[in-house]
């Protein structure tokens, strides 16, 4: 199964929906242990790409991918901005040129992956949205197709593992321990970004 | 040749613009491209400003500093896409680290120059 | 017990304004005492500004951050002239350590753990 | 010989005249190596110290140099001020309920020369006013008396030296070598004032 424009515009719609659902617990989650715009942050970039993106014509997934790079980085803000940028931007260059396939989709989350460390200065461990996005990689490196429902589940998962970390990148560093027993924001946007791709691939 | 640019990457306007005062007033000479805060002026980053202050750079390229994480990569990104060649990231503090960086560029040091002078002062600094 | 306040000197009054809003904005419960610019609110620092803003540091003492050598001229004369004891100096850089410094105290810091911290990041900066 | 309240407060006035002559010298010198205010803080500073002395009252030579220390931390401004502040200051604690005589004036300028170095963290040999207060110490060392003529001529001597100096402190530091073959402009002020000190002197 591929992922085609129309779809990948659908998920972002989707992405939307749920970040637009969901703004003021993500923000709640930033205030917890950063500075409480993360879900402003996400809900006015997201908002701006679900307007623009139903609207224009696409060649390939790539310029799809590459239209929401740049409306993240212009409009997100924050760390969040540039890291969500980058991940949108090497899925783009990934897929240049390609039909997306479950091969090719896993070289492009892995070029995100890649992408946000470099970004990021960070790995896994350090309670930030990699420990979604690295784990989803995992589970894309064992299936052969796009498998919706254990990119989610394995998304869900590792969201979840945040709350035990110690977050040592990000604002939430400053807290050091104190940063424990609460989930970072950027992984639980990340979970509904997947979650939205796992719906957007149900519905076919 | 003109001289090295000082690049400034800030979540505050006021700071950006208290450095370039600074500089024009101590130093002189040295022109400052400066994105500060948001776009609606309140404090965070904004990558179009960022760009914009990329896009002002000249001819005998930039220093560029920043102040907290997201300005950095902000910077960073903005770098990579714009595909710079002369223009430089340091990570010493933004304030006193292009103070001292204008006062090198004034006398005409070059990019390379105003890094190894920076580095010398604040330890290592070019990512 | 109040929080430690953070005090800035520095040549510009933009600088101190920035790095207060950015405090007041990004973290949020710690006062921020200020002496930027010079009496007639250009480049340059005004000792009278500088005792003024230490007048005003509140019973948890505070930690001091300045930008320039005369600057910490003018701060650390301050502090000796009005013989303060819960007040430290730290040449941490003022808008990266101001920050610091802001979200240590806003978590209940001590002066001195403050200052632990500074000196774990920045280096030596207590002086 | 001693200094009393009358010829302290002479010293000073006639320090305002020379600054105020040399006012664009100084500032000129301080262009070469520096921001070119120095003219223009010490004319500031000294002004207000010719208008305000004369018109007081001082028990004793302490509390002139205790206000002039005032005036000059609150009006000189840049590094100078914090600079000439301590020097006077220190001056004034130390002769603080003494007469003047040679011993006493050796302490103060002593202790002059001690705040500089801990406020400047600076020593000789730096390109700074030191380079003048330190050698009127020496010479103060080897005389008895105040010895106007002998103050001076050290600290000419002592202000010509700084012209071979690279400058290690203060804002002429940035220039390195570049700073050589230049006078310092904090040392040609100190030489004015002690060169206003020994015209006192010598008027009696
Ligand atoms: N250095 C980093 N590397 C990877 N992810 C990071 C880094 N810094 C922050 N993040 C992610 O960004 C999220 C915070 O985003 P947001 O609140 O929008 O930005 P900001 O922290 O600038 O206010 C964090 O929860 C974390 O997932
Ligand atoms: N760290 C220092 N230690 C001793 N003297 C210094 C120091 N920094 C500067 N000076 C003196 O101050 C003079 C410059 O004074 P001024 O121009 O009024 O201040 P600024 O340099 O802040 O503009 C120098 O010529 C030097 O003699
Ligand atoms: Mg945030
Ligand atoms: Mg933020
Ligand atoms: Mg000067
Ligand atoms: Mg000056």
């Amino acid at each position: 199964m591929e992922l085609d424009v129309r779809q990948t515009v659908d998920w972002m719609v989707k992405a939307n929906e749920k970040v637009q659902e969901q703004k003021d617990y993500l923000s709640q989650l930033d205030r917890a242990i950063g500075d409480g715009d993360h879900g402003i942050n996400m809900a006015r970039g997201f908002q701006e790409i679900a307007n623009t993106l139903p609207n224009e014509e696409f060649e390939e997934v790539s310029d799809v991918l590459k239209k929401t790079a740049t409306i993240v980085m212009s409009k997100v803000g924050g760390a969040s901005g540039p890291l969500y940028g980058t991940a949108f931007l090497k899925m783009s260059m990934e897929s240049k040129g390609s039909n997306v396939d479950g091969e090719t989709f896993e070289k492009m989350v892995g070029a995100a992956v890649e992408g946000l460390k470099q970004r990021g200065k960070a790995k896994e461990g350090e309670k930030t949205m990699i420990d979604v996005w690295s784990p989803v990689l995992d589970v894309l490196k064992e299936v052969s197709e796009i498998n919706g429902e254990k990119i989610r589940e394995a998304a869900h998962t590792a969201m979840e593992a945040t709350k035990d970390m110690v977050a040592t990148k990000g604002r939430a560093a400053y807290l050091k321990e104190r940063s424990k027993d609460h989930l970072d924001p950027g992984s639980v946007s990340s979970y509904y970004l997947f979650e939205a791709l796992a719906e957007t691939l149900e519905k076919g | 040749m003109a001289n090295v640019d000082i690049v400034l990457v800030s979540h505050s306007e006021k700071i950006t613009e208290g450095i370039r005062f600074l500089i024009e007033e101590m130093v002189g000479g040295v022109s400052v491209q400066a994105a500060g805060g948001n776009e609606a002026g309140g404090i965070g980053t904004s990558f179009d400003k960022v760009q914009n202050a990329f896009k002002n750079v000249g001819e005998a390229g930039a220093v560029v500093f920043y102040d907290l994480g997201s300005s950095q990569m902000n910077a960073e990104m903005a770098i990579e896409m714009l595909e710079l060649e002369n223009v430089h990231l340091s990570s010493a503090p933004i304030v006193e680290g292009a103070y001292l960086a204008a006062v090198e560029s004034s006398v005409g040091k070059s990019v390379n120059e105003i890094l190894e002078e920076l580095e010398i002062e604040f330890g290592k600094v070019n990512s």
